[in-house]
This record gives C-alpha cells, structure tokens and sequence, in this order.
C-alpha cells in the first residue's frame, strides 16, 4: 500500500522504513499476542479482527479524505446511528419501533433499498454539513460538533428511542455472510479500501483533496474549486458512514438509537495512528488501514489474554502513544 | 479582416478606473492602464502602492469596489482564480502560492496532472515533465521533492516554472526576481523577451528597478493608490531618475550611496572556524556549511554574496542556533559560545532577520505590537512578568517614525501591511533588543526603493553604533553599496573577501561561481 | 486437569451496579471451581460482540452475560449457540435467539412499574412529580421508563409530571437538570429517577434548597443509596438482585457444562422490589453499608 | 471583557460589535427564554446556571491556552475523573470505598489536602502529556487521546468502579456554599476568569502563548522557548480540570469514576464557540466565558421549558451552529 510507496509510486527502503512504523508496531504487536498465546493467530480469530475492524475502518477512510483537508467530522458515530435507523425503516416498511426478531410480517422494500437509503442519506448529511462549512464559514468542527447532536436527536426521534430490529437473511448476509473464509464486512472494507487508495494517489480529485489541505489559499490561486472539494470530502465520510451503519445493522441485525457513541474518536485516532496529519496535505489511505487495524488487535488481544477492563484501557492508551511516538523516532533517524 | 490588420496591436486587456477599498484603506483609487500582446508593461511603485492590489484583482481573486476591466474586447469580470486561468491569464503572485507538503512536480501540474487511459494519474510522465520544464529557468532539483524543503529561492522559480509551462496570453508576475540572484534574474529576464516574442503579454511588478529599466517596453507607476504615470521606453530604456521621480513624487536622491566617512572597524565580535553542517536527506540536493571560516568585526557590515543555495542563510542559522552544528567553533567576544537554540544565541547578543518573513518572521494574525516586541518580552516587561505597554507602544512609535513604517495603528494586524512595511517591522523587532551581531538574510527583499536606502542607512547607523552586521544579499549592488567587506560563498565555501572599496559586480561574480575555474 | 472456562459479560464496568454484578459472577465462579474470562461491553454493543466472538475462539465452556442490547447482542448470542457452547442471560432477556440455556432476570419494566407504585402508595391523594430518565436510546432507560409511565399514565388526573427530562444516568447531570426543574417549577412531591446515580445528584440539588420532604425513589439499590435511604434522604431505591441473578446464573452455566445438567427452570425472574426504610434488610448489598 | 476592548485597553466600536457575535446571540437567547417563561430570570435559576457552568468553564479557561497554542486536550474528562478521586481519597483518609454518606468515622485530611492533591495531580498529568508532546514529538491530539483512556482506566483502578462519597461540611462549601446570594463555583470561577484573562492579556507569557500558537518557527527565531511554554499549558490546563474536580466533588459530595464523561467536547465547543482558532494564536477568554455562558444559558432555557431530550438535542446543535455563523456573518460584515 501507499506507506509503502514513495512519491514515483516505486518502493523505496528508507522511505518503506519510514513510513513503516505503525505497521511494524503492527506486526510486533502480533507477534507478542501470539507468543502469549498462540490460537491468537487461529484464522478465525483473525477474521474476527477483520470484521471487528471493518465498521470504524470504513468511517476511517472517509475520515481519511476530510483530515487531508484539515478539516474534521464529529458527527460521524450519530450519523451512523442516523443512517442505520433509516435503513431499518427501509428494510422494514416502517417507523414501528419493531422489535420482533423474526422478519415475518413485515413488508419492507428489501436489503437494496434500504443500503441505498443508508449511503444517500449519509452523503446527503455530509453534504449539508460541508455546505454549512463552506458557505456559511463556520469551522467543521463546530459544525460537526452541532451534527453529532442534531443526528442523535433525529435517530431517537425516528426510532423513539428503541432499537429496530430483525432483517432478512439477504441484508443480514452483508453483517455475516462469508465469501470462503473471508467475512463479508471485511471484503467490503477491503474494497473500499482499495478503491480510496486509488482515489487518493492517482486521480487528479485525489492529488486536489491533498493540496487544498496543504494549502488552500494557494490551492484556489492554482485555480482548484476548493470550498466544492470541501463540500465533497464531507459528502464522502458521510456516505461510508452510511455504508458502515448498513453493515453494522446487518451484523447486530439490530439498529439502535445508541449506535456509534464516541466512534469520532476511534475513527479519527485510526486516521491519526496511520499518520495523517491533522492539520491537513500529509497522510494516506494505507496509513489509515494499518492504524484501524492497530486499535484491532490492540483490543482483541488484551480480551484474549482476559486483561482486566480497567488495565485494557490504560494498556490501550499507552500503547496508542507509544505506536505514534515510535513512528516519530523512526521518521526523525532516518532523515539524519 | 482588413479592419483587423489595420490595427496589428489590438490592446489585450484595459483596466479603466479601478478603485478597491478595505476597511479604512483605499488601495486603489482610479486606476486605468492597458496592456498589448507582445509587451511587457511594468507596474512600479512604493511599497504599499497598490500593485499586488491591483494584479489580485485582474486575476479573480478580489472584485474591485469600482470601475472595469476589458480583456480582448469583452467585459472581463473574472470570479475566481479559475476564470482568469481559463481565459489565459497566468499570475505569479508575490506571496508565493505553492502547496508546501505537495512535491515539486505536482505543484507544477496542480489541477492538471497527465492521465494514462484509464483516467489514472501517470507519476512518471508528470515527473519527467516537470523535470524539462524546472530546467527552463535553471533549476537541477529533483521533481519529486517536497516543496516544503526547497529555499525561497528555489520556490520563486518553480512557481516562475509552472506560469512558462501554462499556455497562456498574459502573464502577471508579482515581484518573481526578489529572492533571486543575477544569474536567475538574467535566465529569467531572457525567458520574457522569449514570450514577447511570442507575442505574450507581461506585466511585471518589481523593486529592482535596473530590471525594469531594462526589460520593459513600458511603465505604469503608481503611487499611494492613485495612477502617478505612464512611461514610455524612448529609444533606450527608461532612466532609473524618471522612473523614482514618478514613484516618490520628487527628483530622484542619490541611491545606494555609501557614506563617504565610516568609522574604522574594531575588534573582531564574532569568529567562525571550520562550521559543518549536516545534510538533510529530506532535501538531498541541499548544499551543507562545509568548512567556514568567518570573521565579523565590531561596527562593520559584512556583506555575503552567493548564488542561490550557496549555504548563505545555512550559515546564518548555523551561528543563530536554529540549525544543528556537526563541527566547528563559534566564537563571540573571543570565548567560545555554543548556542543550542535562537533563545541561547539572542541572550548572547546575535539577532538574525530570516529571509522567509511569511513563515519565519511574521505572526500574521497578530497585531503590529505584538509582532514587534515579541523578541524582547523581557525588556518590555516588569519585574512580575506584566508587560509595560506605554514603553513598549513608545518604542514602537519611535521605530515607526524612524524607519518610516505606513501603518494604521500599533493593532492592526501586520497581515495587512504591505510587505515592505512587514519588512520593516521585523527590523524594528531586532533594533529594539540592540544586539552585538545583527544578521539579516535578504533584509530589503521586496521592500521599495525608497525604504531600501532607508534600510541601507539604517544598517550603516547600526554599523556606526559598533555593532557587527552581517547582510546576505542577493542583490549585488546592495552588497556593494553597503558593506565595508565582501565574503563570497559558494557550494558552502567562502571563496574569496574583499573591502567593499575594491568590489565590482564583475570580481564578485567570478568568485561567486569560482569553481568552473577550480575544476581542470 | 481441565478446568472449565466460562465468560462472564456485562454491558459498563463504569457502572457500579455491573461492576457489582462481574464480581458476584466472579465469586461464584471461584466457589464453582471454574476460570473465569471477563469482559467488559464498555457500553458499546460492537465491543461486546466482539469479546463474545474471542472467547469463541478460546473456545470458552459457558457464556454468561448480561447483555448491553438485547437485540444487537442477539447475533453473536446466536453464533455461541450455533458453536454449542450453552449461554446463561441475565437481566435482560434476549428473545429471538432459540437454544439459549436459561434466563436468569428480573424485568426492567415491572423494576419501573415497582418504583412509580412505591411513589403512588406514598401519595395516594396524588402528587407533582418530576422524573428522571436514563441515558436516550439505552435498553434499561427505555425499559424503566416504559415501566413509570405504564403506572403513571392512567393516573394522569391525579400524578402529573410536571418535568421529565433525561441526565443520562449521570449524578452531576441529574444535580443540574434538578436545579433547573426546581427553579422551574417549584418544589414537587416526588422524583422519580431511573437510576441511584440520578436519585443522589437529584437529592443534593434539593438539599441545596432546603427541599429535604421531598420524596427521591431511585434504581438499582446501591450501596450509597442504600445508606441515603437509611439515612431517609431517599424515599427507596429498586432491588432488583442483580447478585443472585449473577450467581444463579452462574450455577446453571457451571451445571451444565460439567456434565449436562438441564436447569430446572429455563426462566428463573425475581420480582424487584423496593426498599425503603422499613425493609432495607432485604437488600443485598446492606452488608457493605457497615 | 476582553471581547470589548481593542488592544489599548480602550473602547472601540466596531471592535466591540465585531466581537460581539456570540454575546449578542446569548443576550438573545437569554431575552427569548424570558418571555417563553418569565421566572427564567429568577436569581435563583441564574445563579443556578453559573453554579452549572463553572465545572465546564473552568477547565475551558485551561483549554483557551491551549488551543491558542493550535493544540488540543482530549483528556480533560477523564483528568477530571481521576483528580476527583485523588482528591476523595485524600479527604477520606484511604481508597477505601467508602459510601457512607455522613462524614463521621472517616480520617481524612481536609479539605485543603484534598483540594492541593488535584491540582498537583492535574497539573503533573498534565505536564506529562506536555513533555511527551514536546519531546517525543507525538501530535496534541494522539498524546490526549491516549490520556482520554489512561486517566479513566486509572479512575476505575482507583476506585474499583464505585464512588467514593462523603465530605465535611468545610469541603462541600466549595460546591454548594454561597458568598452573599453568588454561588462559591461561580466565584471561583469568575475569579479563575479574570486571572487568565490578566495573564493572557498583560503578561508576558501571555504574549508568548499567541505568539507560538500563531507561527511557532518565527517564536522560536526570536527567541521563545517553544517547548516550555507548550509544556506550560497543559500543565494549565490539567491544574484546572483538577480544580474543577474539588469543586465538583464538593458539589456532588461524591467523586465518580464515570465523572467528566464527554466533557471534552463540551469544554472544547465553549472555547471554540467564543471565538478561539483550533489553528492557534486567536481568542480570548472574554470569548470562553460568553461561549460556556452560551452552551449554559441553552441548555437550562431548554429544560427549564420541559422541552422533550430528543428535541433538546436537535436544538442544542443547530442553535451552537447559528451562534458560530452569525458570528462569522458579523466580522465579515464589519469587515467591508
Ligand atoms: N487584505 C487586505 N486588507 C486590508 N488592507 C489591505 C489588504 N491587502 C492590501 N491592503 C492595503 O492596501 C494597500 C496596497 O497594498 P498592496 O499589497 O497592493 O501594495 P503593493 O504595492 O503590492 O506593495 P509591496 O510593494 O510592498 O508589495 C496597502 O496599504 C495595504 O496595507
Ligand atoms: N529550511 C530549509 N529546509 C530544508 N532545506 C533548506 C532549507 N533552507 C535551505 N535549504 C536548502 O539548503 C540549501 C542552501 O540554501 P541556503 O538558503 O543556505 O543558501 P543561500 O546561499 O542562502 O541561498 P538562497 O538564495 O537560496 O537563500 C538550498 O539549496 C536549500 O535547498
Ligand atoms: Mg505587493
Ligand atoms: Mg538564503
């Protein structure tokens, strides 16, 4: 992936190295989980991390495109609770607050409707929410911060608090299907994966999204339409927020009012970890994967070794630190 | 048809009665001029005149308040960069406008990268072009670079690089010579009688007035907003005197004039033996401190001459403190100082004016005050830490008076000063702390002619004072009106020194590229 | 020697009534004589899915777990049953799912319907109430609340509620959003709230204005309610045995992991009750008030 | 305050209006929720409202330092948390749970033990997230965040998930006494204001803090000592959200390991809503005061009005928005 990759698209060793130190905090991470106890590395163990991952990871890379222009979304884990209503009502014909398991019953428009209604939905809130930004130049973490409230009181009063629950097997299939052995979620942020990486390093919206966040008085002067690029990162996190509640609906068979509490900032440290730069131009989409995936098997191994809750967080938090200032060093000596 | 050849210059673009307001400030106030294909109009005036004012607006960043613009016979009302750039109007601006963290060939194809045939970005080709089109205005650096690690310098002409690679009918450059040095400025001033050739038009801003003297066809001189002139290129170029008397509204005083008594240089301050410094692998092509040898002498002004990337500013920051010293001693009062930070070499007594003022000098959204005194906090402040703001206000409007600073009021926001004006309350900045060494790194870039003999002067003062300064020049005749001694730099050598007296353009040109003659 | 290992789950180990609940779980699982692998839903449903698909993995004997959301938590409740390891709910009862081995709870609505009751019978000429709600959106808030009004409702004539709003659960919430009530609407009969957090942050915001007849019904029977209700600076606080449901639950699990042991009842419901100062030794934490 | 007078010390009047954006929205929140319900302006709800609005505020006059350095403390809650517990084990003498609600039988210190071991505490935490910042180069936000999880994961350590309940008389008189009618919280609050803004204003380090949060490279060129003063302000930052923990427990009469939850983007809004750049070197903490003062006056009005959560929410966020928009409306109107 890109952390790989110098800037001619060609592999380059000090740049790998330098650009490699999440990862290889990544792999040292893996490999003591495994020495402390080895089904950690059970298949299928691994795919739950993959599946784990995949919800946050998707926000994660639409987060990716937003904090490449500085800018950043709050509003993500409500407005994934806010799609993912959208999509219950969808599925099931309805706003009553349905809390049968069983999808008998009821007469909904089916799994496409109700991921089509998820991902307009959420791209349409982000595009208002950029507008907002753009037009009325309100900074996007006031707006976002006024989103993560606004989403979360339309999500209760959609669902009247209570979750919607029960789909049919071809939505649910989206949640726990598998293809082989690969989960279903995990392929679909795989794809997304990919396809981001594509966006970002080799289309020319791509390079545009990095130089307005590296500059974007100096990006209008070079003549790019930065507040419609802005509006447009916006627009996408919104979509994968609503691609992810679709997932994370058909996975908990279940969408609910609470979903996505505190996700903003699990989205945004993957993005941080993977060494995008908050203020904006520096960063990549590989980065972002192997960061969602660091908070993965930071979280799924301590579980594993049955560490305290308590201890897991402040295990949790350091570790994250410390992966991040392990990067630094490693960037800092290779320069010299 | 006929009626067309009967007019072969068609006038390209007319700017008829412009006026442009800020807050309180009148920058432009009925301006007309026009411009034809295959002319280099040059738009002089002090700084604080109007000019960038002006060529913001013809270039879709800013509306004007009033008035209109003819572009190729249409109304030309242009809402945004994009539509200037659409019509073929290419613009330079004097705040360099590259993307710091996006390497050099992508700045040079921003918005326009070449494409394979699935639509995908083709790295390779836009390296390999953008290699050809640096190498036009004599640039070596390597494409991929992050522009974040190239000098002033270097930025100005991959941003001069990237308006030449835009097909374009007019070409609008803000002050591109002013971090440049001659050989960059000549490359450059042939590259323009080229596109006049072709039948571009240019109009070009500048405070080097030998250069616009010798390449424009005409002038339009501005002056506190208001049209001063309009001066035509007679048989020869335009005298320097017609063109100052028109800028400052009175016969010309001589410039650049050293004073003829100086007070003999004293002791030696500052000492330099065998500086190194470490190359950084972010900018592989960046020429180190390979072994410097320096002296600076109590109340002299050491001028340093070198082509761009000669280790000048590298050598500056070394002493300052701002940069990391792998070998080599420093000497300051004959005892041996080590400074670890600009912190440590300020309390010692050294100050430096850097030469990137947007990014290491100005705080921009701060107020003219603060700007100004934020290197002696210490001085302006009482014993428990509260600052004395009638002092510090005096000081201030002592500078202001002395170095003739146009600005509103000690709270504007120095964001909103001209540059020369920015200029010169970073200099204030240093004067105020009264420091033993005073180095300045391009200290009159971008500042008028004018200020540039005030700024001249105030340096000679600062010599007489028995203060040592350094001045790293690009412009030649800058250093050689100034200073009572000559080091050249090249490739993070000293090559050759000289009293000012015996100097000449030429001598210090061929030291300054001493190393053709070196190598057999 | 094998030793069996059974996961015990509980939705927010921020939240003493769980915490309560995981170490009662623990200690049974010690007297059983079984490990015990913990797991703390850190009030997120994806995390304690995620903690039941690892234990999974380590291939767990018995899963016993009160779960965050009875719906969400349904999928990979099932996913355990599929894998054939025998699941123990406690306090909230997942429906939808066939096979899992027994329900150990008491029900959050009738705990609701407990408390307005208690106030009820303590104003039977009516009263103006304010009411406390949980946390927007979270199971037991909607439960408990479901609860209150299922009670309240018909009675709209005599018991008003004159101010209803949530504090999520939180103390400092409730201390502010009581203030602005009082502030509001003057002094009422009655606070109902649907947790102790709420009842104690409600009752300084009426000490503070020298409101002490105010009758303060909390949720959940917490030691420093417990105490509170002693003291009669709350009215009663709802019992609903989240120990006993822990260590029944745990029995059962234990039981039939060993050696296939059907539980006698696939549905074993305490009836909460309400404590208050004449019966605070039915409650099961008095020991820890001294 | 600060948002009314120019650099001199002085009035001036497009200054004034210019800065006044958030003021004028809240004297106009202020004005509708009295004619909704006259007994708003009761003095008792207003004391109420700056008794409510000092725990918050307190900790945004910290955090105005900090962004005004373009950084940022997520860890302020969970700091808050950890702090109240600290200073609940010193003023009942041991970690011991105790619930009891009486003071009798416990052996603590007082309460000006308690009160110095937050703040000590707060500002050491702080100044270890400062120095990790600086010297391990690891972003504001990355070292924060990690905090954010560290400080919890110690809280619940600490206090094994419980409260610890139960203060003299001598210490809850910080949270609930009065000096005259005015709550003890807002008088300390008032004066923490007043102190920041002096310090902020007319000091040197004041000076300091703009200067390196509006262009760090050109402090350090003239002289600043950057890293120190980035230290500095965490260590701020972290002595108020530990003085706002004593007052907070001496509110409750309880410490809470769940204390302070979310606060972060409570106190970040309040900070950013009056005015304060998230890109460092703008603002004020006249700005602060007005913006905690907005947040307050907007929450009580809403509840004081029995308006229904969900819809509190929907309100919550738009208003926070307009305030920010209008603000941005009424510089760039004085602007032309
Ligand atoms: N954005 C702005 N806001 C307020 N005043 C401005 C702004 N831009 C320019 N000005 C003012 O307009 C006047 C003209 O400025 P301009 O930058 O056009 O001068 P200039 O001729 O380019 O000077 P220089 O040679 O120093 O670059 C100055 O007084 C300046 O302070
Ligand atoms: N801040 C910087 N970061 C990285 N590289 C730099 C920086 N400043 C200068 N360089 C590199 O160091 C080399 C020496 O530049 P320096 O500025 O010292 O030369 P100079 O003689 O002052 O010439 P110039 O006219 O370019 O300022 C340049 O080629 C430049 O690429
Ligand atoms: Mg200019
Ligand atoms: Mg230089």
């Amino acid at each position: 992936m890109s952390v790989a990759e110098d800037q001619r698209g060609g592999i380059n060793f000090a740049r790998l190295l330098m650009s490699f130190g999440p990862l290889l905090f990544l792999v040292a991470l893996i490999v003591v989980f495994t020495v402390l106890k080895p089904s950690f590395m059970d298949p299928i163990n691994l795919f739950n991390i993959t599946r784990q991952i995949s919800i946050t990871g998707l926000i994660a890379l639409g987060m990716t495109f937003v904090i490449l222009t500085a800018g950043i979304d709050l509003s993500v884990g409500s407005l994934l609770a806010f799609c993912g209503m959208v999509a219950a009502v969808v599925a099931k014909g309805g706003t009553a607050n349905t809390l049968s398991l069983s999808t008998s019953g009821t007469q909904g428009y089916g799994w496409f409707a109700a991921l089509l209604a998820a991902v307009v939905v959420g791209a349409a809130a982000g595009g208002v929410q950029g507008l907002v930004i753009t037009r009325l130049k309100v900074p996007p973490f006031v707006v976002t911060l006024g989103g993560l409230t606004v989403f979360r009181g339309l999500t209760l009063t959609i669902s009247n608090g209570g979750p919607i629950s029960g789909f049919d097997a071809s939505m649910r299939w989206f949640g726990t299907g598998l293809i082989g052995p690969v989960p279903v979620p995990a392929l679909i942020f795989a794809a997304a994966a990919i396809l981001c990486h594509i966006v970002l390093r080799y289309t020319r919206y791509g390079r545009a999204v990095y130089a307005v966040g590296g500059n974007a008085e100096a990006a209008r002067l070079s003549g790019l339409r930065v507040d419609r690029i802005l509006v447009s990162v916006y627009v996408i996190v919104g979509f994968f927020a609503g691609l992810a509640a679709f997932v994370l609906s058909a996975r908990l068979n279940s969408s609910e009012a609470v979903a996505g509490i505190g996700y903003e900032l699990t989205v945004i440290s993957a993005v941080v970890i993977g060494g995008t730069s908050l203020f904006g131009g520096i960063g990549s989409v590989g980065g972002t994967v192997v960061g969602a995936a660091l908070i993965g098997v930071l979280q799924n191994g301590l579980q594993f070794n049955n560490v305290s809750s308590y201890t897991q967080s402040i295990v949790i938090g350091l570790i994250l630190i410390l992966a991040v200032a392990f990067d630094r060093w490693l960037k800092s000596r290779v320069r010299r | 048809m006929p009626a067309e050849a009967a007019s072969p210059k068609p006038v390209l673009l007319a700017v008829e009665g412009i006026t442009k307001h800020f807050s309180g400030v009148t920058a432009l106030s009925d301006v007309s001029l026009d411009i034809r294909p295959g002319e280099i109009l040059g738009l002089l005036g002090e700084n604080g005149a109007g000019k960038s004012t002006l060529l913001k607006i013809l270039s879709g960043v800013m509306p004007p308040s009033s008035g209109h613009i003819i572009f190729d016979g249409a109304d030309y009302q242009p809402s945004s960069p994009q539509d200037a750039k659409r019509l073929g109007i290419v613009t330079i601006y004097q705040e360099l406008s590259l993307i710091p963290t996006l390497t050099v060939a992508e700045n040079i194809f921003i918005g326009r990268a070449p494409v394979g045939p699935l639509g995908l970005v083709s790295w390779r080709r836009m390296e390999a072009a953008s290699r050809d089109i640096i190498a036009r205005v004599g640039l070596s650096i390597d494409p991929m670079t992050p522009v974040s690690a190239l000098s002033v310098a270097e930025q100005q002409l991959v941003e001069i690089a990237r308006a030449l690679s835009l097909k374009s009918r007019l070409i609008i450059m803000d002050e591109p010579t002013s971090a440049l040095t001659e050989t960059e400025v000549q490359r450059l001033l042939s590259i323009m009688d080229r596109l006049r050739k072709d039948k571009v038009a240019i109009m070009f801003v500048t405070h080097r007035l030998e250069e616009a003297s010798a390449i424009c066809d005409r002038m339009t001189v501005l002056r506190d907003g208001r049209l001063a002139g309009h001066l035509n290129r007679e048989g020869g170029p335009i005298a320097l005197p017609r063109i100052i008397e028109k800028m400052v509204g009175r016969a010309a005083s001589e410039l650049y004039a050293r004073p003829a008594q100086r007070a003999v240089a004293g002791d030696v301050v500052l000492s330099v033996r065998g500086l190194r410094t470490v190359r950084d692998p972010e900018a592989p092509h960046a020429i180190v401190l390979d072994g410097v040898d320096i002296d600076l002498k109590a109340g002299e002004i050491l001028g340093v001459a070198g082509l761009v990337g000669s280790g000048r500013t590298e050598l500056a920051r070394a002493i300052f403190g701002a940069d990391r010293i792998a070998a080599g001693t420093i000497t300051l009062d004959g005892k041996p100082i080590a400074p670890a930070s600009p912190a440590d070499a300020i309390a010692l007594g050294i100050g430096l004016v850097p030469e990137d003022r947007k990014h290491q000098a100005i705080f921009a959204a701060l107020g003219i005050l603060p700007n100004f005194s934020v290197a002696s906090l210490g001085s302006f402040s009482n014993g428990f830490g509260f600052m004395a703001e009638r002092r510090e206000r005096d000081a201030l409007a002592g500078f202001r008076k002395m170095l003739s600073i146009r600005m509103a009021s000690a709270e504007q926001a120095i964001e909103g000063l001209s540059g020369g004006n920015q200029q010169k309350v970073i200099l204030a900045r240093w004067l105020a702390r009264d420091p033993k060494v005073l180095i300045v790194d391009e200290p009159t870039r971008g500042v008028d002619v004018g200020a540039k003999t005030e700024v001249h002067q105030i340096l000679v003062q600062l010599a007489a004072r028995g203060i040592a300064v350094m001045m790293i020049s690009s412009e030649l005749p800058e250093v050689l009106a100034v200073s009572d001694r000559i080091v050249t730099m090249r490739r993070g050598r000293i090559t050759g020194q000289m009293p000012g007296v015996e100097a000449n353009e030429e001598r210090l040109m061929e030291l300054m590229a001493l190393d053709r003659k070196e190598t057999p | 020697q094998d030793k069996l290992t059974i996961l015990g789950s509980v939705p927010n180990l921020g939240f003493p009534f769980f915490v309560h609940m995981l170490n009662e779980i623990k200690a049974e699982a010690a007297a059983q004589g079984v490990n015990l692998t913990e797991s703390d839903g850190q009030n997120s449903a994806t995390k304690q899915t995620a903690d039941i698909e690892a234990a999974l993995v380590q291939k767990v004997n018995a899963i016993v777990i009160s779960p965050l959301d009875v719906n969400a938590l349904a999928p990979a409740i099932e996913e355990a049953v599929k894998a054939g390891v025998p699941v123990v709910t406690i306090d909230r009862r997942v429906d939808g799912v066939e096979g899992i081995l027994a329900h150990v709870g008491a029900d959050n609505v009738k705990g609701g319907e407990a408390e307005a009751n208690a106030m009820v019978a303590a104003f039977p000429n009516g009263a103006k109430i304010f009411h406390l709600q949980g946390q927007p959106g979270a199971g037991p808030a909607i439960d408990r609340n479901k609860g209150v009004h299922n009670v309240l409702d018909p009675l709209k004539d005599k018991y008003q509620i004159v101010f209803e709003q949530t504090a999520n659960f939180a103390r400092a919430e409730a201390l502010s959003v009581t203030e602005a009530g009082l502030a509001a609407n003057g002094k009422p009969d009655a606070i109902v709230c649907a947790n102790d957090d709420m009842a104690l942050g409600a009752m300084e915001a009426c000490a503070a204005r020298n409101f002490t007849d105010v009758k303060i019904y909390g949720f959940d029977a917490l030691p420093e309610a417990l105490v509170a209700v002693r003291d009669g600076k709350l009215a009663g606080t709802v019992e609903q045995f989240p120990g006993e449901q822990s260590r029944t639950a745990v029995r059962i699990a234990v039981a039939f992991a060993k050696d296939k042991t059907e539980p006698k009842e696939k549905l074993v419901l305490l009836t909460p009750i309400v404590i208050g100062k004449d019966n605070l030794d039915k409650a099961e934490r008095i020991g820890e008030t001294k």
